[in-house]
């Protein structure tokens, strides 16, 4: 027999961005930075364009799901999509100095060109929201993840009822985001802040998030039928969060929570983000409590 | 015109340790000449009291980073002979190209690195990389094949993993070898290139007569065992390498200091050359004589063309014993030991001079006591009586101070001295 | 299902006819301590090539999940870069002589890294072209792939022998396969055939000495989650990531990127990774969502005996008995399931 | 050298000056920097080597990144490893010695009058009990290895010049072992360290068939505990384990306990 005819699998595919297609695996979007704001110490605002117009236009994400971002030789990493679903491949990101990539992104000027794939993950299901109040709770990072669905709810602000945002921090040197405070108001949110310790100009409320989820819930109407409940933070908080939320009475399938695990591909493989065989990167990070109470570990 | 100079250089560079040299010349006298060794002692001998056999080659191979194959060899060896190990021919052979191969990496490493950058005149290798790129580029290229080969047979080049009393752990792959091979056979060019470029090299006409001490060769140059013999007629039997060492201290060194016949004697490339002359491989001895380089030479700054003439004795011989292995099938890399008590001595020629290392060990195989001798501080002494003649020769022709400096840093070098692994 | 049957001889004539690709099989790497050993690897003589080998040390993996794979290239330019990805598509290669637990491990593996959303390519390239010879083994004393429903292989192959005396009885699975054992002086089995191949199958199935009860695995695990036995594991475990590394199914990775010393060309690596591992859980700012390394075996065992059932309604464990054979602490599948279910475990 | 400037995805990197030293030390670690033959030049390009007494012979006290190499022994080398200390930015204890005490520390079994004794009969000599730079100075960064791994050392000091974070694999020498295939040395009926030291030597020793001794020290959370009682079980007497844990000093906590039984 003469030798075995030799396969090629890639022969027969084309384009790379179908989700089965074997292209998709590697492929990356070149992006570029066109701006950065430093928002406190640690955490930036990278603005991120990819660079090809088509792809720009075609690249669709939902409120919720996450990028990983390339620094080629660097590393790569996931980061929620903190922007506008309608404003397509002009990404914003907010990423916290924490580690090995993450600090060098945060010396790269402007105009550095990097890698980006997905979107990856679930969603927060906006849509299904319509006609409810949305309540939003946010500690520290978490505010990060949840401004995609804002900026979604912004869109067509006339179509939710009551928006909360409940926000907690550090301390006010750690707020995000506080230029959009004032924008978000007007849209007729009510936006809850509270810290763990305050300053000197702080005038807010000082103390647990949960201090201020209870008025908020207190406040609110019929959470059993008329509320969704948006959750992100760190692991402690979830507990905490939830736990006042199923005494409100909201469905667990009415609460959502974005989860954080290591992740090297985004792709369910590298199964550093499972919980059990669970993968955050597909399953996730955006889980209703349902599910969460049932992986074990979760929490 | 009489002389005064005061030169004190501490901490002397491009040598593998740390000593200082001191010269004081008042009026054309030389008041003070000396070579003095400041390295730390850490006291191997002692450390190995008490501990299994099996120890011994692991932990006396890091007396020394440069020659570490020829420390572990050395003590396998003494460990052998305490056992009445006898090595088969597979085993002896694999170790000579070993052997061979380390030689060739530490001579090209000072011949090149070390010592060219003084005939260059320029302070290290780095400004070569510039001026001379071809230089540096062969020279890395030759060491890379004789650290590969390391690494081949050794199983690492420096501290290797594979070498083991009885043998070797494991054996490398026959392909393997014939790729050694081949590269051996293509370096003979790059070694001419070497010897042309030395030819270049003005080294310094300066004679003190003394003693030479090494490994005496049956049929083969010697490196590994065999007879002691100096070439003022002194031969010793390999148990009896303290008669041939006779170490003594002095305040001014942590290195211990030999003698022999004389004040001091001197081991190392230049030695072995000046008693085995006839039995280098014919090309090696051509390229001996084109330098005149015949025994006896009393000229220290020979000891690097020496260097360069073993390169292509260890090159040669090295294909020759591959050929032999390629032709024979693999035996069983390690043969089993069993220990007893007793005493036993392993002399190796490693590139600086002879080296022994002896060990007693009781039924158990346990370590009574140690004792290496190593070639560096058997050619302290003799560097140091040189550095007195070099000022009194130099206070006489009238030199400079830098000249007086240059020359004896450049003595000290040529000596190729692992200061480090004196003091152990 | 096509059956032949060729007598032994044949064999050889079967090497020679696949011989012009490259060739996979057990080779014997000596004699340890507890007898001899074997482990998949090149062959380039038919006299090397082993049937009658028991389960090799390492796994068929490397073959098809390097423990070290470049994923992509950088070729850095002055303002910006281009990325380059090779999945190393290999040549074809033969595998000669795979024991169903690892022709099974291959079917699992194919799930996640084929089947499902984004699949691998780097896998699938290798996977894509393999030529797979089966066959048939005795269990050893460690085996446990007839609880694992992995002791026969339905799928997965191009043909399986089973050694029945005097002749090889062939499964044949592909077109391929059929033109090869075309070539061979080969028969329809008769019913003396069919009688030889059945006793084979009934005198493996009668040694087994080692099982799991995987009954109700899945919610056992669940509510077993605290279970003590779970601790004792854990203070024996060596974090070694030995079991993973031998495992015919364990997949999961690490990425790195290098940039080389010239700041040219750049590199994103995949290293294999084992949960066992202490960081394997562990993201930046230090919080290690597993810890102790009891809850990290206990992930282990999740990952495989529950969160794949439930995925793909099979266990990840083909039952091969390496991680056990191998973990120098002695953890075995077969005790731990036990304890977990609050037994004493028998192995081996 | 010319100082051209190096960018890396917009990020000007500094070429810091670097500078060797070694107290007391086989110089191998050193000497395996020598022994990069293929990618020396690149490496040392990235570089400005202001000191490096076994290479070359001009030396300058203006560096930020300083390499020493071997233990300390002796007085003297208190003084020099602290002002190198007030010099440097970065100090790196380069290979097992500096971090560990290396195979010097051995000496550390025995009075130390019976040492010298042994060595220099009654003729005085200056040393002390063996202890790692860290005994003395902050380290920044511990490159292990008896010998360092040159590629290793390669990429930690890429990384440091990039700026990338500079990380040690957490986990054993097993791991690395068997992506190299081999076949466990206990099976072989050698003993080996390999599941409690740090990987990052690709498994050099027990990929020649030796076993590990623990060169590098232990990996993090290394079950040693665990490991004492697998040697037992194989047969491998307490001396042999001790042999192996105490010879190149990373695991000195662990020896104590054995010895304490
Ligand atoms: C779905 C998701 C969304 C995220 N969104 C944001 C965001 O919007 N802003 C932000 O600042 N951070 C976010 N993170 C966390 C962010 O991914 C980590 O901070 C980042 O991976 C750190 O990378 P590093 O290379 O700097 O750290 P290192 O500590 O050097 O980490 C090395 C590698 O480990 C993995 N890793 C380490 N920590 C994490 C982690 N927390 N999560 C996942 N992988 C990790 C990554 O692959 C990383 O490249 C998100 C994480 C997840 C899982
Ligand atoms: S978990 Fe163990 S028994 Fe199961 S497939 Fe993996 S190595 Fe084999
Ligand atoms: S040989 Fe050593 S390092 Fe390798 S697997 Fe066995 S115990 Fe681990
Ligand atoms: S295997 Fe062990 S002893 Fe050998 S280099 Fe690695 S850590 Fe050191």
């Amino acid at each position: 027999m003469d030798s075995l005819p030799f396969v090629d699998v890639m022969a027969s595919s084309t384009s790379h961005v179908g989700k089965s297609d074997m292209k998709s695996f590697e492929y990356t979007f070149q992006a570029e930075i066109t701006n950065v704001y430093p928002l406190t110490a640690t955490e930036k605002l990278y603005q991120i364009q990819l660079i090809d117009p088509a792809e720009r236009q075609r690249f669709t994400f939902k409120p919720g799901q996450f990028v990983m971002l390339e620094l080629p030789g660097i590393g790569e990493a996931p980061f929620s999509i903190s922007s506008s679903p309608i404003r397509h491949g002009d990404l914003e990101l907010c990423i916290r100095g924490v580690g090995n990539m993450t600090n060098f992104l945060a010396k790269v000027p402007r105009g550095t060109k990097v890698g980006i794939s997905g979107p990856f993950g679930t969603s927060f299901p906006v849509g299904k929201m319509y006609a409810q109040d949305i309540m939003l709770i946010a500690g520290g990072l978490g505010l990060v993840p949840l401004r995609a669905p804002i900026a979604a709810v912004l869109e067509n602000r006339s179509r939710y009822g009551n928006i909360d945002i409940v926000y907690g921090a550090r301390n006010p040197a750690e707020l995000l985001f506080t230029y959009q405070y004032d924008m978000w108001r007007q849209f007729d949110i009510d936006l809850s802040i509270i810290v763990d310790q305050g300053d000197d100009a702080w005038d807010g409320p000082v103390g647990l998030i949960t201090s201020i989820l209870a008025q908020r819930i207190a406040a609110a109407r019929d959470m059993k039928k008329n509320t969704y409940a948006i959750v992100c933070g760190p692991p402690v908080m979830f507990k905490f969060v939830c736990d006042m939320l199923m005494k409100a009475e909201l469905p667990m399938q009415k609460i959502f929570v974005s989860l954080e695990r290591r992740m090297h591909c985004g792709r369910g493989k590298c199964c550093r983000c499972n919980i059990g065989s669970t993968y955050t990167c597909l399953e996730g990070p955006v889980f209703d409590y349902w599910t969460v109470m049932n992986l074990k570990e979760a929490i | 015109m009489k002389i005064t100079c005061d030169i004190k250089v501490n901490r002397l560079t491009r040598v593998e340790g740390h000593g200082n040299i001191r010269i004081k010349i008042l009026d054309g006298q030389v008041q003070e000449a000396s070579w003095n060794v400041v390295e730390t002692p850490r006291f191997f001998e002692a450390m190995l009291v008490g501990k299994h056999w099996e120890n011994a080659p692991y932990i006396c191979g890091r007396i020394c980073g440069i020659c570490s194959i020829g420390h572990t060899l050395a003590s396998i060896r003494a460990i052998e002979n305490a056992f009445g190990v006898v090595p088969d021919k597979q085993t002896a052979m694999l170790r000579l190209i070993l052997k061979h191969m380390e030689t060739l990496q530490s001579h090209l490493l000072h011949l090149y690195f070390l010592a060219a950058p003084d005939f260059l005149k320029v302070g290290s290798v780095l400004p070569l990389v510039e001026s001379h790129p071809e230089v540096v580029q062969r020279a890395a290229r030759m060491k890379l094949l004789a650290n590969d080969a390391c690494d081949i047979i050794g199983g690492r080049r420096l501290h290797p993993t594979r070498p083991v009393v009885g043998g070797f752990t494991m054996l490398p792959e026959k392909s393997e070898l014939e790729l050694i091979k081949s590269r051996l056979e293509a370096l003979v060019p790059d070694l001419l290139a070497t010897s042309d470029l030395f030819q270049t090299f003005n080294l310094p006409d300066f004679v003190r007569e003394t003693e030479f001490v090494s490994l005496k060769g049956e049929d083969h140059y010697p490196f590994i065992g065999g007879d002691l013999l100096s070439t003022d007629g002194v031969l010793k039997s390999e148990e009896n390498y303290l008669e041939m060492t006779n170490e003594y201290i002095v305040d001014s060194s942590t290195s211990k200091l030999s003698k022999l016949s004389r004040d001091s004697f001197a081991a190392g490339a230049l030695a072995r050359l000046n008693n085995n002359f006839s039995l280098l491989h014919p090309t090696a001895r051509e390229i001996s004589e084109s330098f005149s380089l015949t025994p006896v030479n009393h000229n220290p700054y020979m000891n690097n063309i020496a260097q360069l003439v073993e390169c292509v004795h260890v090159v040669l011989d090295s294909v020759t014993m591959i050929e032999e292995l390629l032709g024979n099938p693999w035996q069983e890399p390690r043969q089993p030991v069993t220990a007893r008590a007793g005493l036993g001595v392993g002399a190796v020629e490693v590139p600086r001079g002879i080296l022994y290392h002896c060990y007693e060990f009781d039924d158990a195989g346990k370590v009574l006591n140690t004792d290496c001798v190593i070639p560096t501080s058997q050619n302290n002494a003799n560097i140091h009586y040189d550095i007195i003649e070099l000022a009194r020769q130099s206070a006489e022709q009238g030199k400079s101070d830098s000249e007086i400096q240059f020359l004896a840093e450049m003595l000290v070098r040529a000596y190729d001295p692992c200061i480090s692994c004196s003091v152990h | 299902m096509i059956f032949r049957v060729f007598a032994k001889e044949e064999l050889e004539n079967l090497y020679d006819i696949l011989a012009v690709n490259h060739m996979v099989g057990a080779v014997s790497k000596g004699i340890g301590t507890s007898g001899p050993l074997f482990d998949f690897d090149f062959i380039y003589d038919f006299k090397d090539l082993r049937l009658d080998f028991s389960t090799t040390i390492h796994s068929l993996k490397r073959f098809l999940l390097p423990p070290v794979e470049t994923l992509s290239t950088f070729e850095m330019q002055k303002e910006t870069w281009q990325k380059h990805v090779d999945y190393n598509l290999s040549k074809p290669i033969v595998y000669f002589g795979l024991h169903t637990c690892d022709i099974n491990a291959l079917n699992k593996l194919d799930k996640v890294l084929w089947g499902s959303v984004y699949p691998d390519p780097f896998y699938a390239a290798k996977r894509k072209n393999m030529f797979i010879i089966g066959s048939n083994c005795m269990p050893q004393p460690f085996c446990f792939c007839k609880s694992m429903g992995t002791d026969t292989a339905l799928h997965g192959f191009d043909m399986f022998l089973t050694d029945i005396g005097d002749s090889y009885f062939v499964e044949i699975e592909s077109a391929r396969a059929f033109d090869c054992i075309s070539k061979l002086k080969n028969r329809e089995p008769d019913v003396d055939d069919h009688n030889l191949f059945m006793q084979v199958t009934e005198a493996k199935t009668k040694q087994f000495s080692c099982h799991v009860d995987t009954t109700d695995l899945t919610k056992i695990l669940d509510m077993e989650f605290q279970s003590e036995a779970w601790k004792g594991w854990g203070e024996k475990c060596l974090s070694c990531g030995t079991c993973a590394n031998v495992c015919p199914t364990c997949y999961c990775y690490g990425v790195t990127e290098n940039v080389d010393l010239d700041l040219q060309k750049a590199q994103k690596i995949k290293q294999l990774y084992s949960c066992n591992l202490i960081d394997f859980a562990q993201v930046s700012g230090g919080h290690n969502f597993r810890p102790e390394s009891h809850s990290r075996i206990k992930y282990r065992y999740y990952h495989k005996h529950r969160g794949f059932v439930e995925a793909f309604e099979e266990s990840l464990c083909v039952g091969c008995g390496r991680c056990g054979v191998s973990c120098l602490a002695d953890i075995t599948v077969p005790e731990v399931i036990a304890s977990v279910r609050g037994k004493e475990g028998h192995n081996g | 050298m010319k100082p051209e400037e190096r960018i890396y995805l917009g990020v000007a990197l500094a070429k810091p000056k670097v500078a060797f030293f070694e107290l007391s030390s086989c110089e191998g670690c050193q000497l395996q920097l020598l022994n990069k033959e293929a990618t020396l030049l690149d490496f040392l390009s990235l570089l400005e080597i202001v000191q490096f007494r076994e290479g070359m012979t001009e030396k300058s006290d203006d560096y930020s990144i300083a390499l020493v190499e071997g233990s300390v022994t002796r007085g003297d080398e208190i003084e020099r490893l602290k002002k190198i200390r007030q010099q440097a930015t970065t100090l790196v204890a380069l290979g097992s010695c500096a971090c560990f005490g290396g195979v010097n520390q051995l000496k550390n079994r025995f009075e130390l009058d019976w040492v010298k004794k042994e060595v220099y009969g009654e003729h005085p000599i200056d040393t002390r009990e063996v202890q790692p730079l860290s005994a003395y100075v902050d380290v920044d960064l511990e490159i292990y290895g008896c010998p360092i791994k040159k590629e290793e050392v390669e990429r930690i000091i890429h990384n440091l010049i990039l700026g990338k974070s500079v990380e040690h694999p957490c986990y054993p020498v097993c791991m690395e072992c068997k992506a190299n295939q081999n076949v466990c040395l206990f099976d072989l009926g050698e003993a080996c360290l390999g599941p409690i030291t740090r990987a990052g030597c690709d498994s050099w020793c027990p990929s020649n068939r030796r076993g590990c001794w623990g060169c590098r020290g232990p990996s993090e959370e290394a079950n040693v505990s665990q490991l004492l009682e697998i040697m037992k079980r194989y047969g491998f007497s307490e001396e042999t384990i001790l042999d192996r844990l105490e010879c190149f000093g990373g695991f000195s906590t662990y020896v104590e306990e054995v010895k304490k039984g």
